[in-house]
């Protein structure tokens, strides 16, 4: 297991890949692999829009309407834009604090593997009987009425990927908290950095509940549980608590490290320091507890009573303020700076608007007795896509075009980028603004069609064109990817010249061992302190010597598959005769994979001081 | 120094769980799944108290729920919990030997109580309590059975270390994993404490 | 990954540290049987015909709270130092578990 | 709580939006134009969230243009390093107040507004003096029973206006939810419980809106949940008492026509084990598999949402997946012939309590 990687034939890097526990090269996994959902979740998006263009159209039928509209937000929230957040996280958190790696690279492996393939799992359903057609939130009487297997597979394919999101939110705490480079207090640290860290305290007290939720569904769809049904004395009402309990706080999890990535953006083409960073810390933190506290805002109509629908609309009310410190203080980043409208400033700049239409129209949202009229019509589609798409899919469109040069060593095409940019945020507003409207005009959600004469033909007309713009702008994206892949110029350590993290210290993309020494930090934008004062590189804390590096493994994949080959086997127990053996046959394989990871000491390996000497004079690890 | 070196009374560490740093991400990595951990068993405790009467014309807790069970399996591994205090009480001490003889009357009341729950549940199928009787039974079963998951994965996990490391004694690479199976242990205990109070006691008291 | 580096070699003496050990074991004992006690209180209260559900209910709770309090900071050494993240996340996880069963327990209606 | 919006300082910006809003949308359906007290409340907040939403947004979007433009990098400003300003604790305090007030501002007509429309004690008297609807919802039909007069309909809900009409909302199968946009808000139908709440329904907007309001079902219950739609008709308490006599004495008249008679004849085999055709239907709610017939001819809709004529019917009946996909009536019969479906139709167009 050498570091300087020599030239290997495609098997030696697919296996590279498969066993790989370096968190750069797990974040192109995360990217390759959200980045394939995500145009899924996209294409199934345009099916969506299409079906909708013209009243009673005929295009696709009611039921398979249904399961387009379940895969659609299901593979967007949690095999997309996660996936895309995680692959952002692993990029560049460990090198933004001075990391070598993660605390627990073969966990990272490990949380990487658990989602593909619970996202490859959920995907099955399309070829073995249909996708599941009950909403991404899969309300209890409906999804336990479905007749396919399509729940299942969305139950056991989530209860798998969540797992791995679990893994991941604790592997970022610990690294954040443990692997800090010395001097970087937690006041140094990057926003990015604490948007990941309060994400990951998210992730950890947002999971279990849905996993609970999951298990239950598990049991009455496939086991005879009787949670869900009335008739038993279940009470579905529980599922729509569980799911909330997980369901607002993940909103969070996918916007606040979309804060984070424009915290550096603002700051790092502003040329200034992040106006207020420990009221941004502060807000972050704020907003990540509050999110615990509003989930019963999704359920204002559900009948809990005014006393609790009071509560929660205040309650939900407050996290305006908070958002709104972050809003101002990115705005106060800007004033006074250098502003220079690269890619990524573009989204990070039109962010700021976008997503303030969607928060206010959240506020909206929480006012509950307004919120009888809005619940469940377009006003909600249109609300969250103002956060999700204006917020998180600018954040990961504006990530992907900041730190491709830091993942790959190119620099995507700025003028192609531009292009992507304008296409994607015209489409985005025609698509989206619109369907507040149709939404006041009486026209519910999760409908496959709708009738003549009632107003709602131009403005899904208008909401279709736009969504033909954003795929325009995705395809385009796909071009520059490609092309810079094969004709890009490889770019040094800094190629944006104003960053200020850390991250920018170290050659594109970098090292193995990302540092040859570590680094003692300074102040915030600890990269920026040292440039100000002319010099070249950072102050290293430590003599160079030999870095210890963890061993490449196939135990992580293995497990996984275990849990896919189980997951596959019970969902057919009912079917088929094989279906247990094969459920028990694959928890097997991953508990032996356990076995051997418990007994097998790793203790990784050294790369000597030459080697790294010699590397570095190179400029490029691998 | 290398983790796997032969250590001493005198240069093993106070708190070899923590001596390096994988062992200070361990400990810290366990400690927050153990906080996750905290929300996975409220949910489920949460769905049983929301479904606890709804026993849908089956048998009621109060019918069901025996003292006698409840209070051995309840002896049982609170002992356990103080047994393997004394476990790592010894590891500290760089006792081996004795670290292995705690750890080995652990398990073996962690097994008499996982037997104790087996049998008690063979019991109530026979009185016709099963799994899909009622809501309250489903959330019975997958509430006390999560704990009981819990405990066999625990038996698993501390023997597995017992034995691999069995010959070659303490040192600094095992010392974080036997400290955080023990954190485990006790978490389970804690769990339990509310099981037998909210589920048994609660329900016997009807 | 720096496995090589923070090993202390405590030059401390070994019969001092055997000796606090001791104590803290002794401690543990302690506590151990003042669990047991309140385990023993708790079936007791609820055998005993004497006492109504409204007292018996809250009292046990109460109970099992301490015993769980016992077996935190001592069994799992909460209150030695260095346990700061996590009796941080362990309160994290148990706010989220408090509000979650307060939610079903008023507002899940059966 | 009128009175209050009314001394509110924003009236004006408030009028202005409401002007600009109620161009959309039909009045039968359309949130923006309100035909009810409750509608209007939540109108009211939705103006009153609106204004201070359009604050929040201008005061974002003036300073975001004025720094977008104002500090761009300019020609030879490459090297320029700006000052790096660590933050000011007085802005701080000013954007944390304001968002606050502003929120105080909407919370309390939330909060009031909240209690306000939770307020069935009427219904739940002992002698109660409201009309009182229990609606259940079906997969894809509804049912509404007036429990008071011992009457059932279906599809087309009938109401007085300018009263507060109680409803009991619940579900037979999978959970739905009970909208109707410019009436007011939803209330879904759970199938773990009974959801209570009240509507009014203005006369004169009523009048304007043509008398017919669209209701929907709002919760996703299947294919053909888009077309779970029901209508409303809003009329005069003296009418609507009326209707309730008409519904009470209505008895199957005998006809003579041959054909009718054919039909009642085939529907008596194949359809009375789920449809009724009286409007008094003693039946347990189990029971009552699909919608009552009883007053079926003086509907507006055919299955909520067809156009009420002959064809449509025959339509409806030759091929119900066809219109409504996954409906619960496909393949409940023996297929019907051309003559079968003539002489079904002339029999149900003949069921009217009018
Ligand atoms: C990234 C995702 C994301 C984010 C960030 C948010 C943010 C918010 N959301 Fe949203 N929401 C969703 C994703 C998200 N939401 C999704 C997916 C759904 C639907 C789920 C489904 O049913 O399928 C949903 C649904 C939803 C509902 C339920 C609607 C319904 O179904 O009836 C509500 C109700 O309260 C709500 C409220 C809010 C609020 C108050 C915020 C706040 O956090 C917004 C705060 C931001 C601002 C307010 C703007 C900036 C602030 C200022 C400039 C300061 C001044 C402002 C004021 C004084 C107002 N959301
Ligand atoms: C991260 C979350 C996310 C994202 C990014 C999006 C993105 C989009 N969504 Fe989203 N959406 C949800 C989450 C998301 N959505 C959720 C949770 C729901 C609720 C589901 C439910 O009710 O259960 C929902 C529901 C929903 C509806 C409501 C459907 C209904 O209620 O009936 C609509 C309708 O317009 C819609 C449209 C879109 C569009 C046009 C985009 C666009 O922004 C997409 C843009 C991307 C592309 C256009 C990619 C195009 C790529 C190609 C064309 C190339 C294809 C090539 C290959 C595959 C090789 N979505
Ligand atoms: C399973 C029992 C069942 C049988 C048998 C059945 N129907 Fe129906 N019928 C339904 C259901 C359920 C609906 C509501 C469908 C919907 O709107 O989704 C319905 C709807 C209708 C409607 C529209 C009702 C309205 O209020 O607009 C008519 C008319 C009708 N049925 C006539 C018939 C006739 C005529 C027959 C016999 C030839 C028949 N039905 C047999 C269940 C049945
Ligand atoms: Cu009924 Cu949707
Ligand atoms: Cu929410």
């Amino acid at each position: 297991m050498s570091t300087l990687a020599r030239k290997k034939g495609v098997g030696a890097v697919i296996w590279d890949y498969l066993t790989t526990v370096d968190h750069k090269k797990i974040a192109i996994l995360y990217l390759i692999a959200g980045g394939f959902f995500f145009l899924l979740g996209g294409l199934e998006a345009m099916i969506i829009r299409i079906q909708l263009a013209v009243p009673n159209n005929d295009f696709i039928s009611a039921g398979f309407y249904n399961e387009v509209l379940t895969m659609h937000g299901t593979t967007m929230i949690f095999l997309a834009a996660m996936p895309l957040v995680f692959a952002m996280m692993n990029a560049v958190v460990p090198i933004q604090i001075g990391a070598r790696d993660v605390a627990f690279p073969f966990l990272n492996a490990l949380g990487f593997w658990l989602f593909f393939f619970g996202g490859v799992f959920l995907n099955l359903s399309w070829f073995l009987g249909g996708a599941p057609d009950a909403g991404w939130t899969s309300y209890a009487s409906l999804s336990l009425a479905s007749p396919t297997h399509g729940i299942d597979f969305y139950v056991l394919g989530l209860q798998i990927s969540g797992l791995g999101t679990l893994i991941g939110g604790i592997n970022f705490l610990v690294t954040i908290i443990n692997m800090r480079a010395p001097g970087m207090t937690y006041m140094r640290m990057p926003m990015f950095t604490w948007a990941t860290f309060v994400t990951s305290a998210l992730i950890l007290f947002a999971f279990p509940p849905l996993t609970v939720g999951l298990i239950f569904m598990m049991m009455d769809r496939l086991f005879g549980g009787n949670f869900f049904d009335p008739a038993l004395g279940g009470n579905t009402i529980i599922w729509e608590h569980l799911f909330w309990i997980f369901g607002h706080p993940e909103v969070y999890i996918l916007v606040l490290p979309a804060f984070g990535i424009f915290s550096e953006i603002f700051a790092t083409f502003s040329r200034k320091r992040l106006f207020g960073y420990s009221s941004m810390v502060f807000a972050t933190v704020l907003i990540g507890f509050l999110g615990f506290m509003v989930w019963a805002h999704h359920m204002f109509t559900v009948g809990l009573g005014p006393i609790a629908n009071a509560i929660f609309a205040v309650a939900t009310m407050a996290i305006a303020v908070p958002t709104g410190i972050k809003i101002f203080n990115w705005l106060f980043t800007i004033w006074g700076g250098s502003i220079r409208f690269t890619t990524p400033m573009m989204y990070a700049v039109a962010f700021i608007p976008s997503f303030v239409i969607g928060g206010v129209t959240g506020v909206m949202n929480a006012a509950a007795a307004a919120d009888y009229q809005y619940h469940d019509s377009y006003f909600v589609v249109a609300h969250f896509h103002y956060v999700i798409v204006g917020g998180v899919v600018f954040a990961l469109l504006a990530g992907a075009h900041y730190w491709w040069p830091k993942m790959f060593g190119k620099m995507l095409d700025e003028k192609l980028g531009k292009v992507t940019f304008w296409l994607f945020f015209t489409g985005f507003h025609l698509t989206f603004f619109i369907q507040h409207f149709l939404g006041l005009m009486g026209m519910p959600r999760r409908v496959f069609t709708f009738l003549p004469g009632q107003g709602f033909e131009t403005g899904n007309m208008i909401s279709t064109v736009g969504a033909f713009f954003m795929a325009a702008g995705i395809i385009v994206l796909l071009a520059n990817v490609v092309i810079t892949t094969v004709k890009g110029k490889r770019v040094g350590n800094d190629p944006w010249e104003d960053g200020r993290t850390l991250e920018w210290a170290v050659s594109s993309p970098a090292p193995e061992y990302n540092f040859a020494q570590t680094p003692l930090v300074r102040g915030l934008d600890a990269y920026w302190i040292e440039k100000m004062e002319g010099k070249k590189g950072l102050t290293p804390a430590e003599p160079l010597g030999d870095i210890h590096m963890p061993n490449p493994t196939i135990l992580p994949f293995v497990m996984s598959l275990g849990l896919f080959i189980s997951a596959l086997g019970f969902l057919f127990h009912n079917d088929y005769g094989w279906g247990l053996p094969v459920g028990i046959i694959g928890l097997l394989i991953t508990l032996v994979a356990m076995f051997f990871r418990s007994i097998i000491d790793d203790h990784g390996f050294h790369i000597p001081k030459e080697e790294v000497m010699e590397a570095e004079k190179k400029g490029a690890g691998a | 120094m290398h983790v796997e070196e032969k250590l001493t009374p005198e240069t093993f560490p106070a708190e070899p769980e923590k001596a390096t740093l994988e062992g200070k991400n361990k400990f810290l990595g366990f400690w927050f799944f153990l906080g996750g951990e905290t929300v996975l068993f409220a949910s489920l405790f949460a769905t049983y108290l929301a479904l606890k009467d709804s026993v849908a014309g089956g048998p009621s807790a109060k019918e069901l729920f025996q003292m006698p069970i409840v209070f051995l399996a309840t002896m049982l591994l609170l002992t356990s919990s103080l047994t393997s205090v004394y476990a790592m009480h010894h590891m500290r001490n760089f006792d081996f030997k004795k670290m292995q003889l705690w750890l080995g009357i652990t398990v073996l009341l962690g097994a008499g109580f996982l037997a104790l729950e087996i049998y008690e549940f063979t019991e109530y199928v026979h009185e016709g309590f099963k799994f899909s009787t009622s809501a309250f039974s489903s959330a019975f079963y997958t509430l006390v059975g999560t704990h009981g998951a819990h405990v066999a994965f625990g038996l698993l996990w501390i023997l597995t270390l017992m034995i691999r490391n069995a010959k070659r004694g303490l040192n600094l690479y095992n010392a974080p994993k036997f400290y955080v199976a023990s954190l485990y242990w006790h978490f389970i205990d804690v769990v339990w404490v509310f099981i037998f109070t909210v589920v048994y006691l609660m329900g016997m008291v009807g | 990954m720096a496995n090589h580096t923070h090993v202390q070699n405590p030059k401390v003496d070994v019969q001092y540290r055997r000796k606090k050990n001791a104590e803290e074991m002794k401690h543990q004992i302690i506590s151990f049987t003042l669990m047991i006690f309140l385990t023993l209180i708790a079936f007791f209260a609820v055998g005993y015909e004497g006492f109504s559900a409204w007292f018996s209910v809250p009292f046990i709770l109460l109970l099992a709270v301490v015993q769980v309090i016992f077996q935190l900071y001592y069994f799992m050494h909460m209150s030695h130092k260095g346990h700061e993240l996590p009796a941080l996340f362990l309160y994290g996880g148990v706010a989220v578990a408090f509000i979650t069963i307060w939610a079903f327990l008023t507002v899940v209606w059966i | 709580m009128k009175k209050w919006l009314r001394n509110w300082r924003l009236v004006s910006l408030v009028s202005a939006m409401a002007l600009l809003l109620a161009g959309c949308g039909k009045p039968f359906l359309s949130t923006l134009q309100p035909a009810g007290e409750v509608a209007d409340m939540q109108y009211n907040l939705m103006l009153l969230s609106t204004a201070i939403m359009v604050i929040v947004i201008a005061v974002v979007t003036i300073i975001f243009l004025y720094v977008v433009t104002r500090f761009r990098r300019r020609k030879g400003e490459e090297n320029k390093i700006p000052k790096q300003v660590e933050g000011s604790h007085t802005l701080e305090i000013i954007w944390t107040v304001i968002p606050i007030i502003l929120l105080i501002i909407l919370a309390v007509p939330t909060v009031l507004y909240t209690f306000e429309l939770a307020d069935v004690k009427p219904m739940n008297k002992k002698e109660r003096d409201v009309v009182v609807v229990n609606v259940r919802a079906n997969l894809y039909w509804w049912e509404f029973e007036y429990p008071d007069y011992g009457i059932i309909t279906s599809q087309d809900l009938v109401v007085p206006t300018d009263e507060r009409v109680y409803f009991n909302l619940k579900a037979s199968d999978v959970k739905h939810s009970f909208w109707i946009p410019a009436v007011g808000g939803k209330m879904d139908t759970n199938t773990d419980n009974t959801n209570q709440f009240f509507l009014t329904f203005d006369e004169k907007r009523a009048e304007e809106a043509g008398r017919l309001f669209y209701g929907k079902c709002a919760e996703l219950c299947g294919p053909s949940h888009a077309l779970m739609d029901f209508k409303v008709k809003a009329l005069p308490r003296a009418e609507f008492d009326q209707w309730v006599e008409k519904m009470k004495n209505a008895k199957p008249v005998a006809s003579t026509d041959p054909v009718v008679q054919r039909g009642e004849e085939i529907f008596n085999k194949s359809c009375i084990g789920c449809h009724a055709v009286t409007p008094i239907d003693g039946r347990p709610e189990q029971a009552r598999l699909a919608p009552n017939l009883g007053n079926f001819a003086d509907r507006s809709r055919i299955a909520g949402i067809l156009e009420h004529n002959e064809e449509n019917l025959k339509a409806w009946l030759k091929d119900p997946e066809k219109i409504k996909p996954g409906n619960k009536m496909t393949d409940t019969y023996p297929a019907l012939s051309d003559e079968e479906l003539e002489a079904l139709t002339k029999y149900l167009m003949t069921l009217s309590v009018e």
